[in-house]
């Protein structure tokens, strides 16, 4: 089933022509993602999909239903983690919840049992600096996932990490999402992480970002460490290199 | 990659209570040496009693001291709540409209270069003798620094965070409940304690004006019977509120925001 | 001290340099001195004169740190300065006007015409002990009852506005607001302080100098005594010229209010006294005595060291 | 990831050489206000005078106004122009010995809770009628907030680049020379301007404690002939006068980071 | 020869043992990596080799004589670009001259025939804000090669820099060290970065770091995209990933 169609979205920023035509889809409990150089307008179409910012041309559609300019439908993660440094990790992960007028209290009973899946547990009432880069990643995960667990958006999530921190939080995404039904739209520059992740990635172009290539991801699943060296892998890898 | 580490003691640190003595040690050695240059008669007592002498009057005379303390104390307190109350709104108001904040940032601006002094007869004029001038000018000198600080906490507030919020459907109210209040704590508190610092001061200078009681009054009666060690007893109550005051805001503020403690312990050894 | 103005000037080399310091903003009480200078009384003394606007709490202790020869000041000041913990070394060396011509002002529509009518009334005034005990003494005198006052300090505020606004009553020198009262139409019931009691007759304003100045030159004391007498009679003889001796150096007067001022003052600096500027040991006495009474001296003073009348001219 | 990107216009911008018409307009709009006030005599001019009256009265009294304020401006820039340098001095030593940091900072911070104006009748005692006790307090005044601001441009350079730098060997001049002394010009011309926005108003209070010549006798004497008309005119001249200081040390802050101004101006849009 | 030996580097903070016993060996024009998890104590150990940290046991000799504690020798450059934000490009690169005594003129002439080799042309008199984030690094790493040019310490020199950009900087590095006579440690948390660029990669454990592992890459050169698809790469990718 389409969970979420972009159907031609152009977008301006004044005279900047900064999205054509950007036409994409998400299939249920797939991870796409998109690999595109940096000021192409990878967030740009984040921001359209999320409902705050407006595009010029095009529609969202989200379980066949119009979204286009509609914010509280989807979750949205950053790069930076955006946890709030004066709140404990229970907290920060209830905010979503208490943005719905759901109170406090209940937001944090609500919260608490997801701690363990997200690796978390025993954190509850840390805040964010007692935490290591990679354990704030998971917190600003769980936020996300809390506030929508259908539809997420996820923009270089873990680009501040190091790459091995990186390569750990990868391989946690993949094993904790076999329990969780979500569906992922993934900004990624990393082609490793790319290939890693995805059922499908669509390469942009540089800005005006074009839809330039997209590429069905057939490598079978569990992934692992072997999964960086296998020969889909590593030909795919080398198709996209050439590409950008 | 900047470097949290924890403070060893440093070699010159000697410390109780986490008061660095330093200082302390470098103060009482210049308390002494003015004494013993009014012992040793090199300046005429009028002009600068000795600070034996001043402690001597502030402890005798601090019934009576005491009494124009408490009037100077009231009018300050009340002053800076009022400048609190009213740097908050303002502040928040120039947050949320744009065109206010055009409006209203160059006359605050501006308003600094008034000197308030000058503008204290009128107030006299306007307001009576009663506490209501005092309070005036106390509001007058406190509300800047709390409005301007208050305002940079507001507007520094991570873009990103706020469209995140935003992208969850959040309303104006809870961004600022969630968000923009708590971030800006730090530096409201940073204004807080400028203003903490002059509060007192300006409900002295307000006093100057007229009134019937209060360190101000205190002094210029004190002064006019060349009592130059009273004068000094009341400067010395006058720093000793000051930093009481500050000391109050910081108490507060580590209240406010325990999770700062240590996060600002650790910024403060990355600087 | 330093000056790049006018004074600083004129002065040949010879001139001994002679700094005054004021009790307040010059006004007609200082008039002339700055008829001395303008009319060259001053430079015949071969002296040069420089007259500096002081600070809010007068010239005593400026004296006393000798920033300045000669100061003015008024005789309770000079009785604080002398009784204080640590006495300043100033003393009195002649009354600029002769009698107090201060006293307790209230526009007409108040109907304050005795110290019997402060009763149930607002004074404004700058809140020293000697205020209250003044104000104590002439209403247990009159048969008021001083409870029956408020008193509120209204520091800087001027007369006007402050019976405008704030209170009934304030204490103002005539020569000033008085007179200022006059040119505006402003009615006004003054009480002379000394019409009511003998003792508050003291000088007001006086000049004084520092004791070690008068004891190591005399002669500087008489030589600038000795013209500064001669400016006060030119004062005296010819008030619009002092006038505008006054106003020349300080231009920020209103000239209509010097004017009349000065036409007040001329009958008031010498009086009815045998040369300007001379003191009586009684009034020095009654006074003094009086503060101590009132519990305002924290001893008595010794008047012969608080004035002197020895520098004046014969 | 923050979006640097150029201002449109916004619609409700009107401007001028860069100046916001808004804030002018409102201004305008108040002295209008101020002006039919007094015009329809709801006020006693006496205690507020009309601003065409305060207009006029400059204008007629500048030639005698302009003498006082010459000296007023003599102090302020020569107390502004000391303080500046022992601002530098005392930061830079600060900076470069900790002990010194450590043993004077807390008496600067505690040395603002002291009320300069009670002191300042003092200074006329040691320092006489001319200008020297005006500029100690101009000193006084303006010094607090440039070495305070100039210490934390200073310490807050990146301790990398100090590292890379030491690792060069560079001396410590080199490093001052090139990397902490501009680094820490942005926060040194915030702090020049606080101060630059009292200069003028310390000289004015520092006139107060006597002398010949200056605004702040000026409006003594001119308050004493009940001139209410010519107290405010002498305050518009001193707020006219530190809008003119500030503006000052901002050209000569474009003029020394020239650099700045693109990144500044991204640096605001960003934030 | 040996351009560079570190033996038996011992460093502890207060209490916090950092690096255990470290010895390496930098062959001249050889780049050799350093890979280790983030805090095990990698820019400790560059510190010590530049002389602004010192041991607590060990020593540093550059071609044979003992520089231990000695700063000024070897150049150094961090992840961040560190360029001065009022100094235009040109001056950024003229520093290190003018540290060493150079008139600033003179320093000028001497830097400005490098900025073509190092792709600066026409940006002499740019500011560091005016110029993309791959640009800065290449500025930075000019500086650094203006300092010393024979031993270079690059501390994960494109670690700020997004996938794409760093690829190819990491091949214009290959490009334009064939032109220049240098050897250099260089820090990664990136395999792939390490594996393409060097002659020999030293794996640190955990802190305290002690090297876990010793690899002589034979990988080829010239390398180009097709270096991160080959067998020999591939092999050592899964190796090295297995160890951390
Ligand atoms: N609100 C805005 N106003 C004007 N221009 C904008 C705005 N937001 C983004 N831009 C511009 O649009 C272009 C695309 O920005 P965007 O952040 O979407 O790129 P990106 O692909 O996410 O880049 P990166 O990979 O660096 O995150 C950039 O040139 C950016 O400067
Ligand atoms: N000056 C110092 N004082 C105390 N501890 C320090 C100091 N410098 C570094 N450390 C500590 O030493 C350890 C090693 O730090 P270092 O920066 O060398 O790690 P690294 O391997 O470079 O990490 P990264 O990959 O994150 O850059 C860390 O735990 C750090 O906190
Ligand atoms: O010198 C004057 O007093 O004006
Ligand atoms: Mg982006
Ligand atoms: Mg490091």
């Amino acid at each position: 089933m389409k969970k979420l169609e972009i159907i031609d979205v152009t977008k301006y920023f004044d005279e900047l022509y900064t999205l054509e035509n950007i036409s994409l889809t998400l299939e249920e409990n797939q991870i796409v993602s998109i690999i595109g150089p940096s000021g192409s307008g990878k967030s740009t179409l984040f921001n359209i999909v999320a409902g705050i910012e407006k595009a010029d041309h095009g529609k969202i559609l989200i379980e066949g239903n119009d979204y286009t300019g509609k914010t509280g439908r989807v979750s949205y993660m950053h790069q930076k983690d955006l946890l709030l440094p004066w709140k404990t990790i229970l907290d920060n992960a209830s905010i979503p919840l208490m943005i719905k007028g759901i109170d406090k209290k209940v937001a944090r009973q609500q919260a608490a049992p997801y701690f363990s899946l997200f690796g978390l547990e025993g954190f509850e009432n840390h805040y964010p600096h007692q935490l290591s880069g990679g354990m704030r990643q998971r917190a600003a995960l769980l936020r996300t996932y809390l506030f929508a667990k259908d539809i997420m958006l996820l923009d270089e999530p873990f680009g501040g990490l190091d790459a091995i921190t990186k390569r750990k939080m990868q391989q946690w995404l993949l094993s904790v999402l076999k329990n969780l039904k979500a569906s992922i739209l993934f900004i990624t520059h990393d082609i490793d992480e790319a290939l890693f992740l995805s059922d499908k990635i669509y390469v942009l172009s540089e800005r005006p970002a074009r839809i330039k290539a997209i590429f069905d991801i057939g490598i079978p699943r569990p992934r692992d460490n072997s999964t960086f060296t296998c020969e889909e892998f590593v030909s795919l890898k080398e198709k996209i290199l050439n590409l950008l | 990659m900047k470097r949290l580490r924890n403070t060893g003691n440093s070699p010159y640190t000697f410390s109780i209570l986490n008061i660095d003595l330093l200082p302390v040690v470098f103060t009482t050695f210049l308390i002494l040496l003015w004494e013993v240059i009014t012992r040793l008669d090199l300046v005429d007592p009028f002009i600068l009693p000795a600070p034996s002498k001043v402690i001597h009057t502030l402890v005798v005379t601090f019934p009576l001291m005491g009494q124009h303390m408490m009037a100077t104390v009231f009018e300050a307190v009340v002053g800076f709540c009022i400048a609190i109350l009213a740097g908050i709104l303002i502040a928040i108001m120039m947050d949320k409209v744009r065109v206010l904040k055009r409006i209203f940032y160059p006359l605050l601006i501006t308003s600094q270069t008034v000197p308030i002094i000058t503008l204290a007869p009128l107030f006299a004029m306007w307001f009576g003798f009663g506490y209501l001038p005092k309070i005036v000018i106390v509001v007058l000198v406190c509300f800047f620094p709390i409005t301007i600080s208050l305002l940079k906490g507001l507007e520094s507030v991570d873009k990103d965070l706020l469209n995140l919020l935003k992208s969850m459907g959040a309303s104006s109210w809870d961004i600022y409940k969630i968000v923009k209040l708590p971030a800006a704590l730090p530096s409201f508190f940073s204004g807080l304690k400028i203003s903490g610092t002059y509060s007192i001061m300006a409900a002295v200078i307000g006093e100057w004006v007229g009134g019937r009681r209060g360190l101000g009054i205190y002094m210029l009666r004190v002064k006019n019977s060349f009592a130059t060690d009273r004068v000094f007893a009341a400067i010395l109550v006058i720093v000793l509120l000051s930093i009481g005051v500050l000391k109050f805001i910081g108490f507060i503020e580590s209240k406010a925001m325990p999770w700062n403690k240590e996060i600002y312990g650790l910024k403060k050894e990355e600087e | 001290s330093i000056g790049t103005g006018k004074e600083a000037r004129e002065p040949s080399q010879q001139m001994e340099k002679v700094t005054v310091i004021l009790d307040w903003v010059p006004n007609t009480n200082h008039t002339g001195m700055y008829t001395a200078i303008e009319q060259g009384y001053y430079a015949e003394e071969g002296l040069a004169v420089e007259i500096i606007q002081p600070g809010e709490s007068g010239s005593a202790e400026l004296i006393a740190t000798k920033q300045g020869e000669f100061g003015i000041s008024y005789q309770e000041q000079v009785a604080y300065a002398r009784t204080a913990e640590n006495p300043l070394p100033v003393k009195a060396i002649a009354a600029i006007i002769q009698h107090n011509t201060s006293g307790f002002a209230s526009p007409v529509n108040k109907e304050i015409l005795s110290p019997k009518d402060f009763e149930g009334k607002k004074y404004g005034g700058w809140g020293s002990p000697m205020e209250e005990a003044i104000l104590k003494a002439l209403m247990d005198k009159e048969g008021g009852d001083f409870s029956k006052l408020e008193m509120v300090d209204i520091g800087v505020i001027d007369f006007f506005t402050s019976v405008e606004n704030h209170v009934d009553f304030t204490w103002i020198y005539y020569g000033w607001d008085g007179v200022a009262a006059e040119l505006r139409d402003f009615g006004l019931n003054f009480i002379l302080l000394q019409d009511i009691q003998e003792a508050l007759d003291f000088y007001t304003p006086v000049i004084i100098a520092h004791d070690e100045l008068l004891e190591s030159n005399p002669q500087l004391a008489e030589r600038f005594l000795r013209a500064t007498t001669k400016g006060y009679q030119y004062a005296m003889e010819n008030p619009e010229g002092a006038a505008a001796d006054l106003l020349k150096w300080v231009p920020e007067l209103d000239e209509e209010m010097v004017i009349a001022s000065q036409k007040y003052l001329a009958a008031q600096y010498q009086a009815e006294a045998k040369r300007w500027g001379e003191m009586k040991a009684e009034v020095w006495e009654r006074y003094s005595e009086w503060m101590y009474q009132q519990g305002l001296l924290r001893e008595a003073l010794k008047t012969e060291d608080a004035f002197t009348n020895e520098f004046l001219p014969q």
